[in-house]
């Protein structure tokens, strides 16, 4: 089939460049809209709302940011409760719906902690809360064109993860573990989701320094991990003993292809992302070859105590520099040799961070290719 | 031995039953007539349980009782026989016999399926009937599922001590004259195990069969006559409120017809499985009846004609033109109009109006563009309410709350008054009353005159040879003989049913 | 005024009984402006909805809405450059395909609509991933805003989204209720035999509802599309449950033949004001979903007209 | 076609086609066997491989098929549930929901009781079987009680379900790591996983509920023709919730193999499996208007979908043809499966 496989890609490689060309190139000096705010609405709050909005609970992934966003509050001396959530399950639209009945109900006066579900939804969501006058910050989805710098005070800051380099990085691991050569697969995330295209380019990225490993193939597994246990059992059918190695693009994937593995009685090396305390485990137990914990307690917290913060006035975000309004959070790396000393440092005894360090443990600002 | 007395129901605006005396005894067979509208349905749901009275008392030997539902009723052995295709067409025939009383074939949780086969061809020979009870409904004929449908009330006789009283709702509607013969000789050969309650609109059958008739009107018995002493007429008399006009078909109102032009032309037509080398001619002013028992191919060829079946063979002409594509949309824009027998599922769409109903084959003359002119379509409905008599508080009603008769005039008027020349009828008369029939066959005579031509499915032999110009004896989907019909030199029954079986 | 004659408004006092006691217990809900924009926001869910409505008035269900609208939003934005605002008639020309597609292999192939419909949401979904090239992709912000700004402007004080909506909602209701097509529509839904018998041609009636499930989907689609100002493959993922959910709430069962297009606009609202409520009354996250799915049926079983579902609950 | 000809009944023709369409989904299923090793035969012909087709397929081998079995199982349980469900003409669109709730509390029943079946814990077995089925009950409640359709009062339990699980879990995930328990997936014998024995043991059951049993005949006869056998003093009511009652029985068995799959109870186990479940009863043949077709239609149906899930990637399809691939062979399974004649209409 993979004749057939071979036209498609070329098809929709021809597509691709076309798409490059028309939704990221000219966008850029249109991103000045007319949609940009007047200074004068930037008030600030002394008791704004805190919420925060994001896919579900039933991800251990957003658990961990929201009980970031619970400490933060903890640290202002308030119940935990006192944080909003706003759960999308998924869907952009009531997404946005959630934020501006919130919008309305508090009447602007919020500081809103968001991932927006999708890319696009990012700038609805930004643009309700800076005329609403509400605080925002946003986390992981945002299109390209959207900037904090563009918004005035009122769309406080943007943070995300660069995955390329540490999905790389675990891709290497994995490469030297199977000896150099053989053959590889990899379980995506939902394909449109930006950090499953870094990771995947991630491990791209680390085969051109190994030539004799083959990319077997590549298929999203939208980070579920039953459909990751599926498709890693189709996998095992067409490739077989080929399959040298795994990598996965985050930690739940990763359960549902060792499960896999585990019902074919096959042990071979799998990397993943995400450092869940359970993924963690796993490392520990040298099931998992590296996984990547990117504090998702405090990336939970520090989105959230930014637009606080920027509410209450305590901290200016148009005086600060870009960096600083969009920037990198922290990759730590989790290998088996390192794994109890991680969970003990991290996991067993959240540390407790200084949320008005806003960007002290962060990790660069993000760079547009 | 089962008796009700001053019994009243009452539903809102409605008095439905006005205290009603009614009493049967042990193996007596009792019919029960009356209009439609007149209570009867109500008083048979009365004694089977499914509803309640309001007033009176119900007793059994001289013991009252309350039924809460027809479960209730059975245990005491009331058991009814419904209206035809009562069964369930996916079950086996055993199943149905003994639906909702498997228990006694349960052992240890598992259904004994050679016990229950075997209790069920048991059951089968007490109404005579020969086939593997295993067998799928699906696959009997009407007669045998009316059959079924006995001898599973029978099973009451194993299940309750004491007498069993049977309901029979219009069994006959759907047999032939032959299987009424032996459904007949059989209920007169159970009165040793049970007492009957014969209720149908065939006042010929009732009289035949019942030892005594109640005669119901306005939720009142008008009367109660022994078998002696019935006259057809003067049961009619007390259901009706007047007398019935001895010109009952209209006879006298019969006009000869043109023999040139047929509208219709059917030449050596052919649907596989269902009739065979079928040729007519149907000529404009002319009432053709198909005659035959169910499934002889009459329904078959009315489809045909409508468009609804494409022939495998033959040639079809309407109004000369040979029709080469076969759909409904096409037979409506010749002129074609179907009265289908199923009234509530087939003939009025309800919970649509009356004028909604009565456009619904003609929305194209009542609109510009597709965007209706809703007024001229009221305009159409009331002048056709007051034209065929409609008894309708007024062109908004809900049709499905019209009594059966006025439906089957909403559905004649849909295809009058949108000009359809061919009016095909399928059993038009049945289940109305003796008033709503004569409105019908008052029609029937209108349109001839007005030169429509029409092709008969008749309720009754009677009703087809009272009406008819020309009558075809099928059966089995082939034609076995023509008969002409004109007043004063009708065919007799004998005649007809000669060549139907 | 009895229970009788009271049963058919059942919808729109449940939706009020609601916004008092969202209102009564969070005063600030009635703010006027705000509701408006609330319901400006929901406009999308709305027209899918109201597409939706015709599937369902028939009898069918369409479960293919939320994928056609999934690719409309990635045609629009992969589009725009090319088209212009005429983005927007390929977008309604490929749900109103996709639509008939659906219809024709319900009615010509005997494939239910619940199986059909998914089937071809299944294949728009290939489309919308295979266009999109699985990524999120964003729309030119000044090509947009020649295009279709217009959306999202105000005329009169009044969000033009909430007036979009509301000339759609004119439209679908003149089509069900004045048109020789909702004529037949009803028709199908209420007694499908008698249609037939009387020379409708009933499964022309049929693909054209769902067609027009399709293009409305495809309308909601291409809302949203440019609301978020770009498109991808999963981004109107969470529209399906909750438009039928609109539809069914506001009183449209799923035997066909009642309801309507207006009842779905008060479906939609008692959606929006459940989904709000959560919000101003602040409901526990973990709480939210089992909160929605009890007050759900606590809205159904209050609004739908048992009397008029006819015959047997199934 | 003469006259002659059409003279004839077509009795012996009939019967023959009644047949075919009644063994339709199994052909299907079989051609479908046969046609992902033609892809892989003419891939490797391609490349200029040797390979026997059929007998060097890597999709045709006890190894794969214990594969299928394995993602077919838990799905096999919920829509065996369903089936009974569609039996009587009804929907139940609860799956979700109760498959979630039934594998939360059966882990923390699991765990609460000694985490591992060697204890007092097996008894979280039995626990959460009966948890799905007082909340196919409530279900069933819901439906005929409140006289909501099915289709809406599942919907909404479906929802409250997830809201349920999710109130249970908190948003946690629960690891369910005792080797007894996970025997179901790590033990085989003769090469398939216990798990698939118990899916089979099953399907027994259910189709001893379905042949033998009071219950499972008036399925068939609610399906059949409700009112009929509700005048036949058939206490309708107490059937169809008894149905729902015993489908979420079957769904906490799915979510019991769903479990021991992946080792890992949620709020989202129960995720994919309505239209997974819904979409295998339809292509096994059973009429989504009640009374035709039973769980051994069902088995087939689950087994084609998930046969047509893993060949896709088993011939290597990209992954965004599958969704389009697998719907238009749901149609043209379906429509090779339905008796056109005897169907009037089609909603």
């Amino acid at each position: 089939m993979s004749f057939i496989k071979k036209f498609i890609e070329q098809e929709t490689i021809s597509r691709r460049n076309f798409l490059l060309a028309s939704a990221y190139g000219v966008s850029g000096a249109a991103a000045m809209r007319m949609f940009g705010p007047s200074p004068a609405m930037a008030a600030s709050y002394s008791d704004p709302t805190v919420a925060w909005s994001y896919r579900n609970r039933t991800n251990p992934y957003w658990n961990e940011i929201v009980s970031g966003g619970e400490a933060f509050v903890e640290s202002l001396g308030k119940d935990k409760s006192f944080l909003t959530h706003l759960i999308n399950e998924g869907s952009s639209e009531k997404s946005l719906a959630d934020v501006k009945a919130l919008l309305a109900k508090t009447n602007g006066e919020l500081a809103l902690a968001i991932d927006t579900n999708d890319a696009p939804n990012a700038r609805p969501v930004v643009e309700s809360c800076v005329e609403a006058g509400a605080y925002v910050s946003t986390l992981w989805n945002k299109t390209d064109d959207l900037h904090p710098w563009d918004f005035g005070d009122n769309y406080v800051s943007h943070m995300s993860w660069s995955d390329e380099g540490p999905a790389e990085q675990t891709a290497r691991i994995l490469l030297d573990a199977i000896g150099g050569k053989g053959g590889v697969v990899h379980l995506g995330g939902i394909a449109s989701n930006n950090p499953a295209i870094e990771r995947l380019n991630g491990l791209k990225n680390a085969l051109k320094d190994y030539p004799d490993v083959e990319l077997l193939d590549a298929q999203p597994a939208d980070w579920d991990t039953q459909k990751a246990n599926q498709v890693m059992s189709g996998f095992i059918t067409r490739y077989g003993d080929e399959i040298s190695g795994v990598h996965c693009a985050n930690d739940t994937i990763a359960y549902g292809v060792l499960e896999a593995l585990r019902a074919e009685g096959m042990d071979i090396p799998i990397v993943s992302y995400d450092g869940n305390p359970q993924a963690v485990g796993l490392v520990a137990e040298g099931k998992i070859l590296a996984t990547v914990f990117t504090n998702p307690h405090w990336g939970g917290g520090i989105t959230a105590a930014l637009a606080y913060y920027a509410a209450t006035g305590h901290f200016k975000p148009s005086e600060e520099p870009n960096e600083h309004r969009e920037f990198n959070g922290p990759s730590i790396f989790v290998t088996p040799a390192d794994a109890a000393e991680f969970k003990a440092n991290y996991l067993d005894n959240v540390p407790t961070y200084d949320w008005k360090d806003f960007w002290g443990p962060s990790n660069g600002p993000i760079v547009y290719k | 031995m089962y008796e009700l007395q001053q019994i009243d129901k009452h539903f809102p605006g409605v008095h439905a039953l006005k205290s009603i005396d009614f009493k049967i005894g042990r193996g007596e067979i009792v019919g029960l007539v009356g209009e439609n509208g007149a209570g009867k349905s109500t008083l048979m749901k009365v004694i089977y349980g499914a509803y309640q009275p309001d007033g009176g008392t119900v007793s059994i030997d001289g013991t009252t009782v309350r039924f809460q539902n027809p479960r209730q009723a059975m245990d005491h052995g009331i058991g009814m026989v419904f209206q035809e295709q009562s069964l369930i067409t996916n079950l086996t025939v055993a199943e149905n016999i003994f639906l909702g009383f498997e228990q006694q074939f349960v052992r240890w949780g598992v259904i004994d399926w050679k016990a229950l086969t075997a209790a069920a061809r048991a059951q089968l020979a007490k109404v005579k009937l020969d086939i593997d009870p295993s067998i799928v409904t699906a696959q009997l004929s009407f007669a045998q599922r009316q059959l079924v449908e006995l001898a599973k009330v029978l099973t009451l006789e194993e299940r309750v001590d004491g007498d069993l009283v049977i309901l029979l709702d219009e069994p006959t509607s759907v047999l032939a004259r032959e299987e009424v013969e032996l459904l007949f000789q059989l209920v007169r050969d159970l009165t040793s195990r049970a007492s009957f309650i014969f209720v149908s609109h065939r006042m010929d059958e009732v009289l035949e069969l019942s030892d005594r008739i109640y005669v119901m009107k306005d939720g009142e018995v008008v009367d109660v006559v022994a078998q002696a002493d019935a006259q057809v007429e003067t049961i009619q008399h007390k259901m009706v409120g007047r007398d019935i006009d001895k010109e009952y078909y209209r006879e006298q109102k019969q006009q000869d017809y043109e023999r040139t032009n047929p509208l219709v032309s059917f030449r050596n037509v052919s649907h596989a499985g269902s009739f065979q080398d079928i040729s007519f001619d149907l000529h404009a002013g002319e009432v053709l009846c198909l005659v035959g028992t169910e499934g002889s191919g009459r329904e078959a060829i009315l489809r045909t004609v409508f468009g609804l079946d494409t022939p495998t063979s033959g040639t079809v002409q309407i109004k000369g033109e040979t029709i080469t594509h076969f759909n409904a949309q096409s037979g409506v824009a010749r002129g074609i109009g179907y009265v289908p027998r199923e009234r509530k599922v087939e003939g009025i769409v309800s919970g649509m109006s009356v004028y909604e109903n009565m456009t619904i084959s003609q929305m194209g003359n009542y609109a510009t563009g597709g965007i209706l002119k809703i007024g001229e379509e009221r305009a159409l409905a009331r002048a056709w309410i007051e034209k065929l008599g409609i008894k309708t508080p007024n062109e908004h009603k809900d049709c499905a709350g019209l009594s059966g008769g006025n439906q089957q005039k909403v559905v004649l008027a849909k295809w009058r008054s949108g000009g359809s020349d061919i009016i095909l009828l399928d059993h038009p008369t049945r289940g109305l009353d003796i008033g709503a029939k004569e409105d019908v066959y008052e029609m029937v005579r209108g349109m001839c005159a007005d030169g429509v031509g029409i092709i008969l499915v008749a309720d009754t032999l009677e009703e087809a040879i009272g009406l008819s110009h020309s009558i075809i004896v099928l059966k089995d989907g082939q034609f076995q003989q023509r008969f002409e019909g004109m007043p004063g030199d009708k065919p007799t029954l004998f005649d007809l049913v000669h060549h139907m079986i | 005024m009895t229970l009788e004659t009271l049963k058919p408004h059942f919808p729109w006092i449940t939706l009020l009984v609601l916004v008092v006691l969202v209102g009564a217990l969070n005063p600030s809900f009635f703010d006027p402006g705000a509701l408006m924009l609330l319901m400006a926001d929901i406009v999308p869910l709305f027209i899918m909805a109201m597409g939706m409505t015709f599937a369902i008035y028939i009898g069918g269900i369409d479960l293919s809405v939320q994928q056609l609208a999934n690719v409309v939003t990635v045609v629009a934005t992969v589009y725009l450059a090319n088209f212009g605002i005429g983005v927007a008639v390929i977008a309604i020309l490929i749900g109103f395909l996709f639509g008939a597609i659906s219809g024709y292999v319900t009615t010509r192939l005997f494939v239910p609509s619940f199986v059909s419909t998914l089937a071809m949401g299944f294949v728009a979904l290939s489309m919308a991933k295979w266009l999109s090239d699985q990524r999120a992709l964003s729309m030119d912000a000044t090509l947009r805003n020649d295009s279709f700004g217009w959306m999202f402007d105000t005329t009169a004080g009044f969000p033009n989204e909430l007036i979009i909506a509301l000339i759609l909602l004119a439209l679908a209701w003149f089509l069900q209720t004045r048109t020789t097509f909702g004529r037949s529509l009803k028709a199908v839904g209420a007694g499908e035999l008698a249609a037939v018998a009387s020379g409708l041609n009933v499964d022309k009636v049929k693909i054209i509802a769902f067609a027009i499930s399709g293009a409305f989907a495809a309308i909601a689609g291409l809302m949203f599309s440019v609301k978020l100002s770009g498109g991808d493959a999963n981004l109107a993922n969470g529209f399906l449950l909750l438009a039928i959910v609109a539809v069914l709430v506001g009183g449209t069962p799923l035997t066909g033949g009642v309801g309507g297009v207006v009842n779905t606009a008060i479906g939609t609202l008692i959606v929006m004001v459940i989904r709000a409520a959560m919000v101003y009354l602040e409901v526990d996250a973990t709480q939210q979903q089992m909160v929605f799915g009890i007050v759900l049926i606590a809205a159904i079983a209050l609004t739908i007209d048992r009397s008029k579902l006819r015959g047997i609950v199934k | 076609m003469s006259s002659s000809t059409a003279a004839l009944p077509d009795g012996p023709r009939r019967i023959s086609r009644e047949t075919l369409v009644k063994w339709a989904p199994l052909l299907v299923l079989v051609v479908l066997v046969l046609l992902f090793p033609l892809f892989e035969w003419l891939e490797d012909f391609r490349d200029g491989k040797d390979h026997i087709y059929l007998l060097d397929s890597r999709f045709l081998s006890i190894r794969n098929f214990a594969r299928i079995a394995i993602s077919a199982s838990p799905a096999l349980m919920v829509a065996i549930g369903v089936t009974f469900i569609i039996l009587m003409g009804s929907i139940d669109l609860s799956m979700e929901g109760t498959v979630s709730v039934c594998a939360v509390m059966f882990a923390l029943m699991f765990i609460g009781m000694g985490g591992t079946l060697a204890s007092w814990a097996f008894l979280a077995i039995p626990g959460a079987l009966v948890v799905g089925a007082v909340m196919g009950f409530i279900n069933g409640l819901v439906h005929v009680k409140l006289k909501i359709p099915s289709f809406m009062a599942s919907l909404a339990m479906g929802f409250v379900g997830t809201g349920f699980a999710l109130l249970l879990t908190g948003g946690d995930r629960i690891r369910v790591e005792d080797e007894a328990f996970r025997s179901l997936l790590t033990v085989r014998w003769f090469n398939f996983p216990v798990m698939c024995y118990v899916a089979l043991l099953g399907l027994l059951v259910a189709w001893f509920i379905q042949s033998r049993t009071t219950l499972g005949r008036n399925f068939y006869a609610v399906g059949g023709g409700e009112e009929l056998a509700k005048a036949s003093g058939l206490n309708v009511n107490r059937v169809r919730i008894m149905g729902f009652t015993l489908a979420g029985v079957f769904f906490a068995m799915g979510a019991l193999l769903a479990v021991g799959r992946i080792g890992i109870a949620e709020t989202a186990t129960g995720n994919g499996f309505m239209f997974v479940s819904i979409t295998a009863v339809v292509v096994g043949g059973t009429a989504l208007w009640g009374g035709i077709g039973g769980v051994w239609n069902t088995l087939i149906g689950v087994l084609i979908v998930n046969v047509i899930n893993n060949g896709m990637v088993v011939i290597g399809l990209p992954n965004w043809v599958q969704d389009g691939t697998l719907g238009l062979l749901v149609i043209a399974a379906v429509v090779l499966s339905t008796d056109r004649r005897s169907v009037s209409f089609v909603k």
